[in-house]
């Protein structure tokens, strides 16, 4: 026995003999956490090659938000190319222009960062407020359970865009947050229910009971228990979450519901549809921003597919080399990607 | 026959579960599950005591009620003298969170007692957290060692960095065994805690189990469904048994008088139940009329157990047999039958038929 | 269990009252919302301001210049009791908002209802053959097809297709419900000519939504076909089909079969869009049209309809649920503290 | 692989030696048995060259860890190993009144007619055996129908097999899966699994998930159903205690192996490998002295990189050199009960049975010497 053990007034001491294995600096600390947090979930989100495409994809629109906030491709103007040029044809506006002698690569990327912007702020906004009032409800039960999940069943039966199209007609929301909160208006409703009932089925487990036998405090029972298994699931309905606030933002941009800005792939999208890019034949016009939505929605998709393996210790601890699971090779259990999604 | 104040008291305790009305249930029938039913126990300081039965019996259900995990519908549960649920409402000298502290589970299936998504190190480091919020983590990590040897699990710094899912059944067992010892409690329950564990196992945690109770003088209430195990453990903790059926105790006693001379028909049963390597033992007779527990939603009238009983007669129907210490014995043994009584009605009685 | 159904209905009844009070919350207290914008239109109209309460009351069923309460009351009483939903003020000047809403209505639910079959059918029979054909081309090809479609949403395929199908090809109408020429009736050229009409807007909405759905029912029969029943299943003999359809099929379809009902008021909601693409004279179009020229009651008709369709729909797909799931949930009320 | 420590064992008929010899007409026979998986880290033999043959109307309990195999030889049985798996040696069937049939040469609707028909099988998640959606009664009728019976007359036999189990026939009938208790449902189960009247039940933990008593109960229950139905039974478990109570034989699977297998008196009393003894050691018994209950040490081998010669010489007290070289043959101790043991004789000797002792010292506990009854034939 290498450890030897006496009595104290509070009935244990205990003293571990190889006491330098113990002893922890802060800088071992902090590595241990660069470990856990960033190493190892970014080795496992790489070994995956949709998610390594996604992220790719994301990366591209990243880097069209830098180059729009530190103006490294020149901002669209009127004039600044001749109207209705057509794609590869002049070097100076590869895409082409509108009909008013906007370089459309210009509009591409000069609507990228307030779209961001929308995409995730309407994203936290819905999951955290989902997270919150489903693991609440979910948790406690009884009769706050009850309430919260009346409040979500209304909140599920107001259909989406039309409350949306009121919101935004009536308040004309400008700064790219706000419209992106108020697009996900309702959103956390029908999500709250969906992490209600995970909520509920990993309150089973006997762990949680554990904790609240050793007087651990519900939100850190929510915070270390409870939440970090619905990962998975959270950051697949996040992405979800993005996607839809894509597709409202820029169907709404597209109708002109939302005050006019100047370059934003939905109202790109109208301009070209409404002023004749069909007619006259300017199908980049057209079809860049389709692209654009497209793309980020698929970049998003790929990483959702990819995302619950990187919260999945089995997968974590064989990729980093760890020691092999011990009851054999349980399948890993897939998040419905798809649940919840348009 | 112990002297000393019990470590925990059951007084009368009363466990009816109801479908409660939530916000919008107003029109739901209130159906009530008595799942536990006038229990009378305490248990000591470093006791140790099995409750056994069948599933839904509401042993679980009792058990959780003892470490405060259930509040009673009827009656007390104390703990050295103060009332459990009034210090949880803040009514008693004791503070709760000393309570809580005290009274520690380990669950049935290995698969669900631990986190998933924590190391050994972090589960263990919660307890630890609770009790010396002041400890260094380095001092928390010693002890956390230290105790991982000592159930067994040695190189202690490899096992501290697995996940659950690198664990065996038996080890996920040892560390929710050290996680409950870790809050230093005078009580841990273990409900069926060994019986998720391959039958060559169980004895193994069961040593386990007693030897970390001489340490950590600790009490043991442990629940099983195994006549066998529920032997062993009490045996070697110097313990009792109690045999419960359908929310009431009906006998409770020393672990080799209740095996070898179980005296309600209901512990007879659980012996049959048991398997007995020396087969000229192994009676083949059923000793019960019927398979199924009645349903704890209406629980049979007089003696709950008349309705499989083979011994019951018509006074089994009407009236409800109190505890009775069994005569001739000098040990603290008793059991709820007509049987023990010399005369009562029941011999008169006419057997009860199917 | 009728316990249940009458909980559930008391549950819906509440449901609506809640919403509808939500859509007075909307009319009332939105800043430069209904109430208020029309005042401002009435005075620009230079309507008497004694007059002008009375015109809103007309119009939105509440009086302005009355008591909150009042108000309230009046408001809910009007939609509840006497099924009315205000006057249109300005797409159809004074008509009741109910007669323009059941004029446009069919048009819609025609377009929806169509879609939501279609897509649930496509979806369950190539989710059912990906998962038969796990791991084959087929499945990953239609895996990814899946994935893409999901990818674009239900309006730019639209504009994709008036633009190739409708301008380009002029394969297909971009317009109206049916053509100027053909008379409304019974007719099998009428009922071809409203399909014909309403094949492109069904086609957007199948297109882009029956992906996430045929992914979906191709990841639940894949985890049900590894269940143990379908092993004893397969161990008694059973056939092929009948295990297809009795065992993996139908547990399979459970989890689609909320969401059948639930997509109902998702696309309700969706045909705003879709019917101001496709020019196509529905509940969207209206909601557009009065949307644009701030026609506040039309505005809160179309919100209003919409919202009682989805909470009959999620009322409908619980009530049944229990139907095809034996195992419906009696609701878990265990209290944690 | 024969020793000079070994004078009765025979290397060439080992399937024969080791049933019973007054009345040898096995109703199954299985040679060879192996199933191997290909993995990323190699071949993974989760069922290795087993013989078994089990007698007509005989109740045989094979007993194993688990991870150790067991399952696998049901599945074996039934020519139902989960795929990718691949079964290897001869599975073969022999009716009353037909002839012998190979089932591993069968063809598959030839396979789906034996199933069920004439060898059935009892899995140990009675809730995840029935489908959810279907109501108990479906599941009988289905079963009826699809092998051709008379519905009626099989619903009939079905409600009699219901009643015979303490179960109300016509609630169970109507009642969906998940209505039923759990011991209901294994019961069900069971029931359904003789719908047929089959000759061979396989039963794969089929009581792990109950209470003791209602594993007791149903034990009772399936003794009775033997009787009635002429049925030849083969009950995999890891709980030995439990099915030496109804095994006329029992078999002990270690990594994948059998190691012995004999009347399960003979099994019980002079249990001759190591890992038999340890193993009934360790298995509290209601009458044994408590200070004797040892744990056995180590764990089980994984599939994949199984000890060179006998499997369990990492974790055997007596093992030696040779132990680790060769794998050893069964050896008889008696004409009906065999061992894969090289040391099996010295295993009787040095560890004694703590219940045997308890029947032998009635009440006095104390006793070191060796157990002789077990070391002679």
């Amino acid at each position: 026995m290498k450890h030897s053990e006496t009595d104290s007034q509070d009935g244990l001491e205990w003293t571990y003999d190889a006491s330098q294995e113990v002893g922890m600096t802060r800088r071992e600390k902090l590595r241990e956490y660069y470990e856990e947090y960033l190493y190892k979930p970014g080795l496992v989100a790489w070994s995956d090659w949709r998610t390594r495409i996604g992220y790719a994809i994301v990366g591209l629109y990243l880097l069209f938000a830098v180059i729009a906030q530190f103006n490294l491709y020149r901002p669209p103007e009127a004039s600044q190319e001749m109207p209705m040029l057509q794609a590869f044809q002049e070097g100076s506006a590869i895409l082409g222009s509108n009909t008013i002698g906007q370089d459309i690569l210009s509009l591409m990327i000069h609507a990228t960062p307030e779209m961001l912007i929308m995409i995730v702020s309407g994203a936290v906004f819905a999951i955290v407020i989902a997270v919150l009032v489903g693991t609440f409800a979910g948790f406690k039960g009884g009769r706050v359970d009850s309430a919260l999940m009346f409040a979500a069943d209304v909140g599920m039966s107001i259909p989406g865009l039309p409350l949306v199209l009121v919101l935004t007609s009536t308040l004309r929301p400008t700064n790219p947050a706000i419209i992106g909160i108020i697009i996900t208006i309702n959103y956390w409703a029908g999500l709250s229910r969906a992490i209600r009932a995970q909520t509920l089925s990993i309150r089973e487990n006997s762990y949680v009971e554990a904790s609240r036998v050793m007087g651990v405090s519900t939100p850190r029972i929510m915070f270390k228990d409870i939440i970090p298994n619905l990962m998975p699931y959270i950051t697949v309905n996040f992405v979800n979450a993005c996607r839809a606030v894509i597709f409202f933002s820029v169907g709404l941009y597209y109708l002109g519901f939302l005050p006019y800005t100047n370059a934003n792939w939905g109202v790109v999208l109208n301009n070209a549809y409404t002023q004749g890019a069909i007619l006259g034949g300017s199908y980049v016009w057209l079809m860049a921003p389709i692209v654009m939505i497209m793309l980020l929605s698929l970049g998003l998709i790929l990483i959702a597919q990819g995302m619950d393996r990187v919260f999945n210790p089995r997968v974590r601890t064989r990729l980093a080399g760890e020691s092999e699971s011990v009851e054999g090779d349980a399948e890993e259990g897939e998040v419905d990607t798809f649940g919840g999604a348009m | 026959m112990r002297s000393e104040e019990p470590l925990l008291s059951l007084e009368n305790v009363e466990v009816h579960f109801e479908n409660q009305g939530g916000f919008l249930d107003l029109f739901d029938d209130a159906e009530i599950v008595r799942a536990v039913d006038g229990v009378s126990l305490d248990i000591y300081e470093e006791d140790v005591v099995a409750l056994v039965g069948e599933s839904g019996c509401g042993k679980t259900t009792l058990g959780k009620t003892a470490i405060g995990l259930q509040e009673p519908t009827g009656g007390s549960v104390k703990f050295r003298g103060t009332d459990v649920w009034e210090a949880r409402r803040g009514n008693a000298d004791i503070p709760f969170s000393e309570i809580r502290n005290s009274l520690q589970i380990i669950h049935q299936d290995p698969g669900s007692s631990l986190n998933p998504n924590r190391r050994v190190k972090s589960i263990l480091q919660v307890p630890l957290e609770q009790t010396h919020p002041e400890m260094s983590t380095n001092q928390m990590l010693e002890r956390i060692y230290s105790l991982l040897e000592h159930v067994g699990m040695t190189p202690a710094t490899d096992y501290a960095e697995r996940y659950p899912h690198q664990l065996s059944g038996g080890e996920k067992q040892r560390v929710a065994l050290s996680r409950a010892l870790l809050m230093n409690p005078d009580m841990i329950l273990a409900d069926e805690a060994i019986s998720a564990l391959d039958v060559s196992l169980r004895v193994e945690m069961m040593d386990l189990m007693l030897d970390l109770q001489e340490q950590f003088s600790t009490s043991f209430l442990f629940i099983s469904h195994d006549l066998s195990n529920a032997r062993y453990f009490t045996e070697h903790g110097d313990g009792r048994i109690g045999g419960m059926y359908l929310g009431e105790l009906v006998e409770v006693g020393p672990p080799e008088q209740v095996t070898q001379n179980p005296r309600h028909p209901y512990t007879e049963v659980l012996r049959w139940a048991t398997p007995n390597l020396n087969l000229d033992e192994q009676s083949k007779d059923m000793p019960m009329r019927k398979i199924d527990i009645p349903d704890p939603v209406d629980p049979p009238s007089g003696c709950r157990f008349h309705t499989r009983c083979p011994e019951a007669r018509e006074a089994c129907k009407q009236e409800t047999p109190q505890p009775q210490t069994i005569e001739n014995v000098d040990i603290d043994h008793w059991a709820s039958c007509f049987r023990e009584y010399d005369n009562h009605e029941y011999w008169q009685s006419q057997p009860l038929q199917d | 269990m009728v316990n249940y159904y009458i909980k559930r209905t008391g549950q819906m009844v509440v449901t609506l009252y809640a919403v509808v009070t939500i859509a007075f919350g909307l009319v009332r207290f939105l800043p430069g919302g209904p109430a208020t914008a029309l005042r401002a239109q009435l005075m620009q109209d230079d309507v008497p301001s004694e007059v002008i309460a009375q015109r809103i009351e007309l119009y939105l069923s509440v009086n302005p210049d009355a008591p909150l309460l009042d108000q309230y009351i009046s408001y809910m009483s009007n939609i509840f009791l006497n099924g009315s939903l205000g006057k249109s003020v300005f797409i159809q000047r004074q008509t009741p908002v109910t007669e323009i809403l059941a004029e446009a209505l069919p048009w819609t639910l025609f377009i929806v209802i169509s879609s939501i079959i279609l897509f649930h059918i496509m979806a369950v029979v190539i989710g059912a053959l990906m998962a038969y054909w796990e791991g084959s081309l087929f499945d990953t090809v239609n895996s990814a097809i899946a994935i893409v479609f999901t990818s674009i949403p239900f309006y730019v395929l639209a504009i994709v297709l008036v633009w190739i199908l409708g301008y380009e090809m002029s394969l297909f109408p971009v317009g109206n419900r049916y053509g100027d020429a053909i008379d409304p009736g019974l007719s099998v050229t009428y009922i071809l000519d409203v399909i014909y009409h309403g094949a492109l807007p069904i086609a957007s909405m199948v297109i882009t939504q029956y992906g996430v759905r045929a992914l979906s029912f191709r990841g639940n029969s894949i985890q049900i076909l590894g269940e143990d029943f379908v092993r004893v299943a397969r161990l008694r003999g059973l056939s092929d089909s009948r295990i297809a359809l009795w065992y993996v099929g139908r547990n399979a379809i459970l989890p689609l079969y909320t969401g059948f009902l639930l997509s109902l008021g998702w696309l309700l909601g969706g045909t705003v869009i879709l019917e101001e693409i496709f020019n196509y004279p529905g509940i969207g179009l209206k909601f557009i049209e009065a949307l644009e020229v701030r026609d506040y009651p039309v505005i809160m008709g179309v919100f209003i309809m919409i919202t009682v369709a989805l909470v009959v729909g999620i009322y409908i797909a619980d009530l049944t649920y229990g139907k095809i799931d034996p195992r419906i949930e009696t609701g878990d009320q265990s209290e944690a503290f | 692989m024969s020793t000079d420590y070994d004078d009765t064992s025979t290397d060439d008929d080992v399937e024969m030696t080791v049933t019973s010899l007054d009345a040898h007409d096995p109703i199954m026979q299985i040679h060879d048995a192996r199933v191997t998986y290909d993995m990323d880290r190699g071949e993974s033999r989760v069922l290795d060259d087993v013989h078994l043959e089990l007698e007509r109307e005989e109740i045989i309990g094979v007993v194993g860890e688990s991870g150790s195999g067991k399952s696998m030889l049901a599945s074996a049985m039934l020519d139902s190993v989960p795929d990718p798996g691949q079964l290897a040696g001869q599975i073969r069937y022999n009716p009353e009144d037909r002839d012998q049939i190979d089932l591993l040469s069968l063809s598959k609707e030839e396979l789906r007619q034996v199933r069920w028909e004439d060898i059935s099988m009892v899995f140990q998640g009675a809730m995840s055996s029935f489908n959810p959606v279907l109501s108990v009664k479906a599941h009988f009728k289905e079963t009826l129908e699809t092998h051709d019976h008379n519905v009626k007359e099989g619903m009939e036999r079905a409600r009699e097999l219901l009643s015979d189990l303490y179960l109300q026939p016509d609630r169970v009938l109507n009642s969906y899966p998940h209505e039923l208790s759990g011991g209901m449902r294994q019961r069900a189960l069971l029931a359904l699994s003789v719908v047929l009247e089959p000759d061979v039940l396989v039963m794969d933990e089929p009581t792990a998930a109950l209470d003791l008593l209602m594993q007791r109960s149903i034990l009772m229950l399936m003794e009775e159903l033997q009787e009635s139905y002429d049925l030849t039974m083969l009950f995999i478990t890891h709980d030995l205690p439990l099915v030496a109570s109804l095994a006329d034989r029992m078999a002990i699977m270690y990594a994948f192996q059998l190691v012995e297998i004999g009347p399960t008196r003979a099994l019980l009393d002079k249990a001759a490998h190591p890992y038999t003894r340890a193993l009934l050691n360790s298995t509290p018994n209601l009458d044994a002295p408590l200070d004797e209950m040892q744990s056995i040490e180590g764990a089980s081998p994984d599939p994949v990189n199984v000890p060179d010669g006998c499997s369990y010489h990492p974790r055997c007290p007596f093992a030696e050199e040779k132990c680790i070289e060769s794998e050893p043959e069964y050896f008889l101790p008696e004409t009906d009960h065999g061992v894969a043991c090289f040391n099996w004789r010295e295993a009787k000797e040095r560890m004694s049975l703590n219940h045997l002792q308890a029947r032998d010292d009635s009440g006095e506990q104390v006793r070191d010497t060796d157990d002789e009854r077990g070391g002679e034939n």
